[in-house]
């Protein structure tokens, strides 16, 4: 089995989508030529030729809006947002059109679209293209999010999204883009999209992340191991619907949570989990829920990144807390 | 001195404000039975509109915006269209729907707050009124594209207004889908308004119809009350963009002769001389004279017209009257394609309270 | 002392504001000849000249992007986004631009601007004209959210927003726009910007809301204390920065918390509020905190209404669960 | 036919590609001085610029984004505006920041990752670099608003590019500009390319001049590789929008010499037969040309100017590699005017984890 990247499993999922479907376009900037600014649509051109694969004017709205009426229409458009920080102009048209068309029409209509756009802090990049948009999407109704972490979890999430009736936010942590490879079969296969993976399981506190941050969780839980602390790891990769079930069911065996994300704290993801933790898993607590975020500030230019982000350390210094707590 | 650029925007007009033919009336529009069948679309329209308003003023119906004044522009478009072609639309469109296949009471139940009313029986591939200005004409280029991309000779008509062509979409759009030559025609209704806001602090431009002239496609500007010339003008857009030439741009010129809906009060912000000038231009009086003039319509005919027009609104009135109350399902059971199960609690708990809602005890 | 609707105390405090500061505009679609579509702005025009209350194109990127090009040269710009539906498009300007222009220049660009827009479902109008977007607004650092839900609290929030150096997005509940009066003495004082208002004392349970929902808070306090159950009832008011303090301060006493919000309940300002409790007083806490939403689905058009929003009956089901739990 | 509308874009041009006045010089560009002048800053904006690719190169910057072919653009723009006015550009505006009397150390900080590089001792009215597209046309709409409202005779000078011209809020600004006749110029550098994205694909407008017409504004063409046109239809728009006759827009057509960023490689996407083409019209040999040929300028004196650019860069340089990195606190003090104390206690974590950073105990 070959070993790749995750930016190649996106490639493959999205080669193999339009291979196996002629209803699936690729749309853009720079997706088409070039391959993509990241490479995820490289060699599509080639393949599919420029009018599956479509190299757009500069106009976000336009992509966006398109998609929808592609997808109304009746194809399956896999739309391109070259950068996080240009993908909160799209909110707009996914919140009022995309995740709204089926029930608009009470079914009559309905919106197989993906906006997959690359996110979250760490490649020392300018201004707007670090952002972790993730808790804006994940409050829109009528649609799905969903943020892999790992090369065959963006291949098999990516395929189902793309084949999923509803439309779907596919967000990319561009810090792993290219920072390890995992063998993946290309075997065509999608994951559900309902359900959170468990990386690694543990009896004593439960960690909870997704994008880029799952990494850095895992590390820590590696850590944690050889100071004979066992954490469950799982990765949401579905914000929405969000699997409860998966999360409520490991923190009822360990009785300790830590989530952990790289949005700035307030109002990010982590709050809906903690609050539903809070909810409905308050008796099997023996910790308050801790959210290690980033700071509620703008994400800074690359010489504070690392200031910014939450690192391991960051995670163990909670998960101490959370252990010490009687 | 280098000139690198020369544009020229016509304006076309067959019928005057009296319905005399100004020039040769054109190929599509010489068949009398054609021109009455549109004529009767239109009073029907009209007479439509005037029981919306009715209804909502004695609270039966939501907020309405009346399409008062543009019946030319709706007939006129909708009349070049297939049956498979796509409509976009905004919320002033109501007479383009009729003539679309929409019924009635699908239009009444949507207006009256229902979303069943936008699963239209017929004209299944016509969007659902778009009320967000302008966004809708993204979502035309998308539709436009798929066409092409299947090679079918279909085209999609995206309708908007005079403040839609302000907004950043709706130049997004043109700029798309005149880079991919799409079979796109938008039709933008210059109605002199957008709610309080003239015409002329929507632009500077002289005319809308040259915002064309910066996607590089074509535009044009026609008589919005002169249905002859509308209907004519979409042709040869619609004909040009079925044979793979690309998008036009439609400035119907026309007037807003309502109030913008039924929550505003127009002489709040304009003069009642204005109206009274517009309403000497208004397009059905002028159609009629026209069909009167040519001899192919007569009184006692107009006369039945009116009659058959209120009897079938009636109709419709009195089945959406009669029409059973959406369900709180309603608000579920479309949201996905199949419920995720995260919602299913949810579903249940709202279900129970409008049980509890029926039975009276919780408001 | 004159008796006033919210919408007028808006209005009057707009007027305020202008006749103080002569760099203090409004501008919008229909503020001017109109006075906007609710007559928010009625009469500015008339009084401050149409240089002062700008009636815009129908483009609310433009008008949020100009009110940042405004701010940044001194001007103290009011712009109205006619309909929360129509805000969101707005959130790219408002969190790329003007939450960040102070941060970026390190100090040298401020960014005082306040954008208004009403907001929440219940009053039968068209579609987009219902949303409560307020947790996509409280989740980006660098501006401030305010959310009034009397008269009172509108004109003495709005003039501080105008006042403040910083980017403020102030929302309006248009339910309550003409519901009820409250005596306003139009005297320019402007109310703190971060803390919250305790409407209600009471000892038994917190009831937390913001917005039009305050409204039917108040009204199941008043039917819990024909119940002798005493309500302490907060309304939030300035969403960001939050004063959790007034909170937790609150539920320490009370032990038992029900947030209530019109928002769809996924990531809703309600989930940051119940987050930040189970964190910061989960010892103190003798129930779980209950969040009382809208459902997690498109906001309806007006037949099904009253169906989607809460109401005193949903919010007195949650308190007397909330009261049960042992 | 009746024609409402007619258009005309016209394109400036004094010198050729050997640098050759093709018309008579205007008087803007008759001082040899200041033409000597605007070479120097040209000459020192291109080392500068090639200095920071090769800081790039060696790990020492970020991401940047050569002006290499746009001097002429930046400089003769710049030439036209007073300190007071305001400028507001995209990430390719080196070249114009210089002449504005921003420090190179503040654009080594900036693109070295380091937000102090944007508190610019001069140029205190310039907005910084705004690196969402198009965004920053509105701001300048409204700062431009703000100068006419105060009855001041200053500018705002708005430059984008040819990709920009695609989106909605440059639309929406020009659109807006145009209502209210606001002393804006707004610049697009057509270098042919956006990333990948060739002209043609961007639009089917054949001169981008021409989406003024869109906005009813005044919109001119330039050779943007020729200093001399450039300025002196910055100037023209300059003066008209100074007499309170508004926007203008202006598109410097030229190349873009260099891959998109530090992070591209044109060539996978573009012929090299083209580039070559596109030296021979490149700005700055173009008026070195022209100088030499009215004897204003000798090969002595290039030398000398060249070793003094190499100098001035390299002490910037140097004054950046010494200067001390950003503090944590940085991200939390300029966030409010007055932090807020809810956020007190995340400057205090921050802080604190600064110094274990500091320390070397964690990444
Ligand atoms: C994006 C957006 N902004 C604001 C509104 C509120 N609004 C509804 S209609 C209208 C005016 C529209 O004018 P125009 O495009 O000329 O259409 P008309 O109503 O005249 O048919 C406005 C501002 C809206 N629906 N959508
Ligand atoms: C809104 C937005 N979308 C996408 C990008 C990513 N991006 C950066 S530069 C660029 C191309 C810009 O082309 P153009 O406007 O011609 O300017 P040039 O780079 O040629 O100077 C793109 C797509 C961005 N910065 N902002
Ligand atoms: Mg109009
Ligand atoms: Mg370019």
């Amino acid at each position: 089995m070959p070993q790749v990247t995750l930016v190649e499993a996106v490639n493959l999922a999205l080669a193999r989508a339009m291979a196996d479907d002629g209803t699936v376009v690729v749309l853009g900037e720079d997706v088409g030529t070039d391959g993509g600014v990241f490479r995820a649509t490289l060699g599509l051109r080639e393949r599919f030729g420029p009018e599956r694969v479509i190299d757009t004017p500069l106009a976000e709205q336009l992509i966006t809006g398109m998609a929808i009426g592609m997808a109304v229409e009746g194809l399956r458009p896999v739309a391109e947002i070259q950068f996080s920080g240009f993908a909160y102009i799209c909110i707009d048209q996914i919140l009022n059109h995309a995740a709204r068309m089926r029930h608009r029409t009470q079914g009559r209509m309905g919106c197989s679209m993906v906006l997959r756009t690359p996110c979250g802090a760490g490649i020392h990049p300018p201004e707007h293209h670090s952002e972790s948009p993730e808790a804006m999407f994940a409050h829109i109704p009528g649609i799905r999010v969903v943020y892999p972490s790992s090369p065959r979890r963006a291949y098999g999430l990516l395929l189902a999204s793309i084949q999923d009736p509803d439309p779907v936010v596919f967000l990319e942590p561009t810090r792993l883009y290219r920072l390890f490879k995992e063998d993946l079969a290309d075997d065509g296969k999608p994951f559900a999209l309902d359900t959170c993976f468990t990386l690694r399981e543990g009896a004593d506190i439960t960690l909870v992340s997704w994008g880029a941050m799952v990494h850095e969780t895992l590390q820590a839980a590696s850590r944690l191991e050889q100071q004979g602390v066992f954490a469950e790891v799982i990765d949401v990769a579905t914000l929405r619907p969000l699997d409860m079930d998966t999360i409520l069911a490991s923190v009822a065996k360990t009785g300790r949570c830590v989530v952990v994300t790289e949005a700035p704290r307030s109002g990010s993801f982590a709050s809906e989990i903690a609050a539903n933790l809070a909810e409905h898993g308050l008796l099997t607590l023996f910790a308050p829920v801790s959210r290690v975020t980033s700071y509620d500030v703008v994400v800074p230019l690359s010489r504070l990144e690392n200031a910014y982000m939450p690192d391991t350390e960051r995670i163990l210094t909670a998960v101490r807390k959370c252990l010490a707590f009687a | 001195m280098t000139i690198v650029g020369r544009f020229e925007i016509e304006s076309r007009q067959y019928l005057d404000v009296q319905g005399r033919s100004v020039q040769e009336i054109p190929e599509s529009a010489r068949d009398p039975r054609l021109l009455v069948a549109l004529y009767r679309q239109m009073v029907l329209a009209r007479t439509f509109d005037q029981k919306m308003l009715a209804l909502q003023r004695t609270g039966q119906l939501g907020t309405f915006a009346s399409g008062l004044g543009k019946e030319a522009i709706d007939i006129g478009v909708a009349s070049v269209m297939r049956e498979d072609d796509c409509l976009l639309i905004t919320y002033r469109e109501t007479a383009a729907q009729l003539a679309r296949g929409v019924s009635m009471l699908e239009m009444l139940l949507y207006w009256g707050g229902d979303e069943r009313g936008s699963n239209y029986a017929a004209a299944r591939k016509d969007f659902p009124v778009c009320i967000t200005i302008a966004s809708h004409c993204c979502h035309a280029v998308g539709a436009a594209y798929a066409m092409k991309l299947r090679g079918e000779s279909r085209v999609a008509v995206c309708m908007s207004g005079d403040g839609a062509s302000s907004k950043g979409e709706f130049y997004e759009a043109l700029n798309g889908a005149g880079v991919w030559k799409l079979p796109v025609l938008f039709v933008v209704t210059n109605n002199q308004w957008a709610i309080s806001v003239p015409r002329k602090l929507q632009s500077a431009a002289t005319t809308l119809a040259q915002k064309a002239i910066a996607a590089g496609i074509p535009g044009i500007q026609v008589d919005g009350n002169d249905l002859i010339a509308v209907r004519q003008v979409a042709l040869e857009a619609a004909e040009r963009a079925r044979a793979g030439q690309g998008p036009t741009l439609i400035e119907a010129v026309s007037y807003r002769l309502s109030d913008h809906t039924t929550a505003d009060d127009a002489s709040r912000y304009r003069d009642a001389d204005e109206l009274a000038a517009a309403w000497q231009r208004e397009p059905i009086g002028r159609l009629r004279n026209y069909l009167l003039g040519i001899q192919v319509w007569s009184r006692s005919e107009e006369e039945a017209l009116l009659k058959s027009c209120l009897d079938e609104v009636q109709r419709a009135t009195d089945a959406y009257l009669a029409h059973p109350s959406p369900a709180p399902a309603q608000m579920f059971d479309h949201l996905f394609a199949s419920p995720p199960t995260a919602l299913a609690a949810q579903r249940g708990q709202a279900l129970a309270r409008g049980q509890v809602d029926a039975a009276g005890h919780a408001g």
